[in-house]
């Protein structure tokens, strides 16, 4: 590479770089009266940028699909995104961004407990609603003094209710007596959920032989599901994501063991039995929002829109992305304004709405009422198991 | 636990082990081939790897190709983008600060890794099964015939390449250069086309373990090759970075080390517990286990 | 009085004797040479008087006590100063600052003053740049003392290394071919400087040289080193005559 | 020397100036909340670059671990005020003497290793501390610790960064400080002249490590959480390319090349898809433009400037 060229091209990024400056400098955006803008606070790049883009992409087109139906009180709602890099620091900087830069009226994301959790002060501080469709710690609505956060809402199950529901179809529906836990150790959502199952489990009368951990994105698990083995237990519980839950079954099923597997909504993707096999999930369990053999209108339109749109099958990230988006655009409705405290009302009386997982009620602390199916993977496909309501 | 059953255990975990090493050994070959010639921490090598994974991926999904013509391709493939990447990217650099060097393949990582986030999504890909896949038993013992096909080819590709880097006629100039730049430049070896060419070969092997694993764990993303990518650097320095028998050494080593670690201490501290025996063998044997402590003439 | 003794002093690199049995003993005020043919072992008699290498036999006592098993630092900080053969300056340095580091276990100030910049911190610093300013005017240097040290001319750095090894001010200074690239002029220059010196600084001197002119001008005594054993000792006039040396130097004579 | 220590006080003035500025402008809200974060990370990022700069430039010990040192300050001074209700000074000390004690109990063995060797096993330390805390339920583990109250605010930013540039400029400049740039320069020869180098490393090392920690513990007081996610290799490397990009061996340059990252992963964050690869980008061509960093290992000698950031010129003192 000649020198003159090199130097060329170092101009044109010094330039470049000066440019972004300048635009990123540039002051609060101003707002335009013929649209509303919704903050995204979420994982676009680094560890779980997988998980972000689900959501962001479940969210994206509810608000296409409602802009083309002629927006929300006349306007057209855009979604703004800043990336939280999945880390909590991060997600702070991103939300204050989008709060005090570009002048949203409600935030969604992040995705992980721990990023809401940081973005969330921010937004109580600024009093702006925030919107999770993912986080699952108990933390994320209710305060450390136990009172609610008036502005931090959710969309999906918190870990004590799928922790339990799992523990009880363990032990009631299965009918063991011993449990193994195989948790990420470095996902909250993981560790939430093992710790509620491990409490109730051991409260419907069972036993936990063997706890083990890997960390997300490991692909081998064979060293920890071998030691799993020798303790003998009567099923395995696995509070992961699909792309590790599919490596884990498939490598367990590799080594002999037979051993039911349950888990919970983060194994919803057909990517699971993609990696898997239809064979090797035969005798698991996980709980989900809704089953795909429920022929609900709702849920089936929202399938075929998204595969449309993407070009692939919605997993649980994509659909709770999807069920936060129309949450908020009904809260709009309903507040009948863009108005980030009335917005925080609305939002608050969210009552019987059709969402594409179900029908969906906010309780008082900010969580969900919706019940929950159990599914079994038969065959590679999703069956209906039972239904339990909170 | 009785003791049979803990011997059982024990050499299942050894097999487990020796598996995983195998891959680690195979990214790692790579890295300690251009790290052999260049004295360069190429850290872009796992992400490297992620590419040729992809390019096997869409090499056999969309052209339909079988798996050799697809390994094959994604070396190809992978070769030249290290040999692009050598050239846009070190070259200019050869004599600048190594640390200046450093800090442009963590720049080349984070581009590959985010540009194939852009082109192919964040999401997993399942890589399609074109090997076969059979557990073997071996009096209660369970191995799967893929991984002894990564051992096998870890351990190929390691005598190939030790054969190449010791008899033939690039092997010299490779060490030539890696001896001493300048006297290999006046003996008349073109330095660039040697450090051109182990880019390609050890872009090539890093291709060769991506698709390897991407078949083996049929599951591949963008991210992919940060953990292996460290794992395989940490393995090759375990060996003695820069010697070939070495990498394999290290990443077989390593392996083991993790799945002892999860099989009888405990799966948490794995990663730990891996860093954490690199760095006691580092303070005992500095060069590594295979390496040659060269020691400054003063 | 004797300053530096050793005895039986060896050292085996895997199964190579590099030197072996070499007994030196060198009095207070001595300027003493060490020739020898090439790889004879004359610099790594330096480096195990020095603790860069530990001896694997034998023992070395300077000014009575033994120095066996110290590190170089610490050799140093007893009072032996070397340069080497191949110039370790500190070259991103200023000439000033490579000076000043010699100077450095004489500092007294502690981390706390350094910090706070209080108490001794500036009386010493500033006394310290006197003092390195001093050693460069007797090399000539402190005109340059601002330069860039692997900026100067090869002659210079020399200089700048033996006035650094001076500031670490030791007892004994271990010169490393010190007029290795010199020109005859030059040589003569520092044959000077190095009997000036040792005056002024009432100082022992054991040298390391290829340059026969210098070595016999300036020693009172040398030792001839071949394959790592002392093979001669005496004035340079007793060595110029022996028999043994001129073996050394020119190859054994056809028989 | 009357006139270096008058400079000292004059440098000292002019950051007060430059503070009473800046707060004014914060009160009267031209400063935003996103830039007043936005200078909290870039007064955090230069007191990690700088005490990076100590170990890597100055003393030349490749070290890329100092995530792991940044998160046992976060760990330890978020414990002090949650746990144990301490006052947030208590808490910034108590994690710059967490993550000394750490960096001088890891730096004693390690630093025996050289170049990259030591790079890959600082590396390792780097990861071990941060797999460690996820396996501490009393810190949260992988929830990370929680309820941390925002401490941290711009004055005490500003000054603790003012405190580290002055400390680490004044060390630099002492007998201490050449020592340490003598084993950088030439450890062979360092040690004839008298250097004990393995001290001088290890003390290098501990300074640094113990600077990471009162950013850490910054750090912490001001994101209400803190999270082992916040403190991977990647945040290493983070580090690692202000210091090279600054120059090694120039604090200036680490300012300078802190300030401006900071603010270039600001102006990104309006691109969230396309930023990673812009800034991976920007970082080769910045690297093949000026491979020995925007400094080199000069200090800017602009007066102004130097007033103003607080960095002075290596004085010939």
């Amino acid at each position: 590479m000649s020198k003159k060229w090199l130097s060329l091209i170092s101009m044109v990024l010094a330039i470049g770089m000066v440019a972004v400056l300048a635009v990123g400098c540039g002051g609060p955006a101003k707002t335009d009266s013929t649209e509303i803008k919704i903050g995204g606070d979420f994982e676009i790049t680094g560890g779980v940028a997988n998980f972000g883009k689900s959501t962001v992409n479940g969210i994206q087109l509810a608000f296409k699909e409602v802009n083309a139906k002629g927006g929300i009180l006349g306007k057209k709602i855009v979604l703004v995104l800043a990336d939280n890099k999945s880390e909590p620091s991060e997600a702070a900087n991103a939300i204050t961004k989008l709060i005090t830069q570009d002048k949203v009226v409600t935030v969604l994301g992040p995705v992980a407990s721990s990023n809401v959790l940081a973005a969330s002060q921010i937004a109580i501080d600024n009093k702006i609603p925030l919107l999770t469709a993912t986080a699952t710690a108990s933390k994320v609505t209710v305060g450390d003094d136990g009172k609610v956060k008036d502005y931090i809402f959710r969309a999906c199950f918190i870990d004590p209710f799928q922790g339990e529901v799992m523990a009880n179809f363990a032990a009631k529906s299965l009918k063991v007596k011993t449990a193994a836990i195989y948790v990420d150790n470095a996902s909250d959502y993981s560790k939430g959920l093992a710790q509620v199952f491990e409490e109730k489990f051991i409260k419907n009368g069972g036993q936990i032989v063997a706890r083990e951990a890997f960390l997300a994105k490991d692909t081998d698990f064979k060293s920890a599901l071998t030691k799993m083995k020798a303790s003998n237990p009567d099923v395995i519980f696995i509070p992961a994501y699909y792309q590790e839950v599919g490596l884990i079954v498939k490598q367990a099923r590799e080594l002999g063991m037979n051993t039911p597997m349950i888990g919970t909504d983060g194994w919803d993707s057909p990517k699971v039995v993609e990696i898997a096999g239809a064979a090797a999930l035969n005798n698991t369990f996980f709980s989900n929002h809704y089953s795909p053999e429920d022929k609900d209108p709702h849920v089936t339109s929202f399938v075929e829109a998204y595969k449309k749109e993407y070009g692939q099958v919605p997993d649980a990230l994509a659909a709770l992305g999807y069920d936060a988006a129309l949450m908020l655009i009904d809260a709009i409705k309903r507040a009948n304004s863009a108005e980030p405290a009335k917005i925080k009302d609305a939002l608050a009386q969210t009552k019987n709405l059709q969402v594409s997982t179900g029908i969906l009620t906010l309780d008082a602390s900010h969580n969900p009422v919706k019940s929950a199916v159990v599914i079994e993977l038969k065959d590679g496909k999703q069956t209906f198991k039972e239904k339990i309501n909170p | 636990m009785d003791s049979s059953s803990f011997l059982m255990q024990f050499a299942q975990q050894l097999i487990n082990g020796v598996s995983l090493g195998s891959i680690y050994a195979l990214i790692a070959l790579g890295y300690t081939m251009v790290y052999g010639t260049i004295k360069l921490i190429n850290f872009a090598h796992g992400d490297v790897y992620m590419v040729g994974a992809y390019i096997g991926f869409f090499a056999t999904t969309v052209l339909g190709l079988g798996f050799l013509p697809a390994l094959l391709l994604a070396m190809v493939g992978a070769g030249i983008l290290g040999m692009f990447i050598e050239r846009a990217a070190y070259r200019p650099l050869r004599n600048a600060p190594k640390i200046a060097v450093l800090i442009t393949a963590i720049g080349v990582s984070l581009f590959l890794e985010y540009g194939s986030m852009l082109l192919v999504t964040p999401q997993p890909r399942t890589f399609p099964a074109v090997l076969s896949s059979t557990p073997i038993h071996i009096g209660g013992l369970i191995i799967n015939s893929q991984q002894v096909l990564i051992l096998g080819v870890s351990l190929f590709l390691m005598v190939v390449l030790t054969y190449v880097v010791n008899y033939t006629k690039l092997g010299k100039a490779m060490r030539a250069v890696s001896f001493d730049t300048d006297t290999a430049r006046l003996m008349g070896i073109d330095v660039d086309k040697v450090i051109s060419y182990t880019f390609a070969v050890g872009s090539a092997l890093a291709a060769a373990a991506g698709v390897l694993v991407g078949v083996y764990y049929n599951s591949i993303d963008p991210l992919m090759g940060i953990m292996p990518g460290l794992k395989a650097f940490v393995a090759a320095v375990l060996g003695g970075i820069g010697v070939i028998p070495g990498a394999m050494l290290g990443g077989v080593l390593m392996g083991v080390i993790e799945a002892l670690v999860s099989g009888f201490i405990s799966s948490t501290f794995r990663d730990a517990a891996a860093f954490g025996i690199l760095i006691i063998i580092l303070l005992f044997k500095p060069a590594g286990l295979l390496g040659k402590n060269i020691r400054e003439k003063v | 009085m004797t300053l530096l003794k050793t005895s039986k002093l060896g050292i085996m690199f895997g199964g190579l004797r590099a030197v072996s049995n070499l007994n030196l003993e060198i009095s207070s005020g001595e300027l003493v040479g060490l020739i020898g043919p090439n790889g004879a072992g004359k610099t790594t008699a330096f480096n195990l008087l020095t603790g860069v290498y530990q001896p694997t036999e034998g023992t070395i006592e300077f000014d009575g006590d033994s120095i066996v098993g110290l590190k170089p630092y610490q050799v140093t900080q007893r009072g032996i100063a070397r340069t080497f053969q191949n110039i370790r300056l500190f070259s991103d340095l200023s000439v000033l600052d490579n000076v000043k580091i010699a100077y450095h276990f004489h500092v007294k100030y502690g981390l706390l003053e350094t910090v706070v910049r209080m108490g001794r911190y500036y009386p010493e610093e500033e006394e310290l740049e006197h003092k390195a300013i001093q050693f460069l005017k007797i090399f000539n240097l402190d005109g340059k003392k601002d330069e860039i040290a692997k900026n100067l001319p090869y002659g210079e750095q020399r200089r700048l290394e033996i006035a650094r090894a001076l500031a670490a001010q030791p007892k004994l200074l271990l010169l490393d071919e010190p007029a290795a690239g010199m020109n005859p002029q030059e040589t003569h220059q520092l044959m000077e400087m190095i009997r000036w010196i040792r005056k002024e600084f009432d100082l022992t001197i054991l040298l390391i040289e290829h340059d026969m002119s210098l070595v016999m001008g300036v020693c009172e005594r040398i030792y001839v080193l071949d394959y790592g054993m002392v093979i001669a000792t005496g004035t340079p006039q007793e060595i110029k005559n022996n028999p043994k040396v001129i073996e050394a130097y020119l190859g054994e004579e056809v028989q | 020397m009357r006139v270096k220590a008058k400079r000292d006080l004059l440098s000292l003035g002019a950051c007060l100036l430059l503070y009473a500025i800046i707060q004014l402008l914060i009160e009267v809200d031209v400063i935003g909340q996103f830039w007043v974060l936005n200078i909290v990370l870039i007064g955090i990022n230069i007191i990690l670059g700088v005490s990076l700069n100590l170990i890597n430039g100055f003393t030349g010990q490749f070290s890329i671990g100092h995530a792991g040192f940044m998160a046992v300050g976060a760990y330890v001074g978020a414990v002090m005020t949650v746990k144990l209700h301490l006052p947030f000074i208590v808490a910034i000390l108590a994690g710059a003497a967490g993550a000394g004690i750490l960096g001088f109990a890891i730096g004693l063995p390690t630093l025996r290793l050289s170049g990259d060797y030591l790079a890959i096993a600082t590396l390792g330390l780097g990861e071990i501390i941060r797999i460690t805390i996820l396996n501490i339920p009393y810190v949260g583990g992988a929830s990370g610790l929680m309820g941390i109250p925002r401490l941290t605010n711009f004055t005490w930013v500003f000054f603790a960064t003012v405190f580290t540039v002055f400390f680490i400029k004044n060390f630099i400049n002492s007998s201490h400080g050449r020592a340490c740039i003598s084993v950088r320069e030439n450890e062979i020869a360092a040690e004839a002249m008298g250097v004990d180098t393995t001290k001088y490393k290890v003390m290098a090392f501990t300074i640094g490590a113990a600077f990471a920690g009162v950013a850490g513990a910054l750090f912490a007081h001001y994101f209400y959480i803190v999270h082992p996610a916040s403190f991977t290799f990647m945040k290493s490397f983070d580090l690692l390319t202000i210091v090279v990009l600054g120059g090694l061996g120039s604090i200036t340059g680490s300012i300078t090349a802190a300030i401006l990252l900071t603010f270039v992963s600001a102006a990104l964050a309006g691109y969230p898809e396309m930023r990673m690869v812009i800034y991976s980008l920007m970082l080769i061509g910045l690297m093949l433009f000026r491979p020995q960093g925007l400094f080199g290992n000069k200090e800017i000698s602009l007066k102004f400037f130097n007033r103003l950031k607080g960095g002075s010129p290596r004085d010939a003192a």
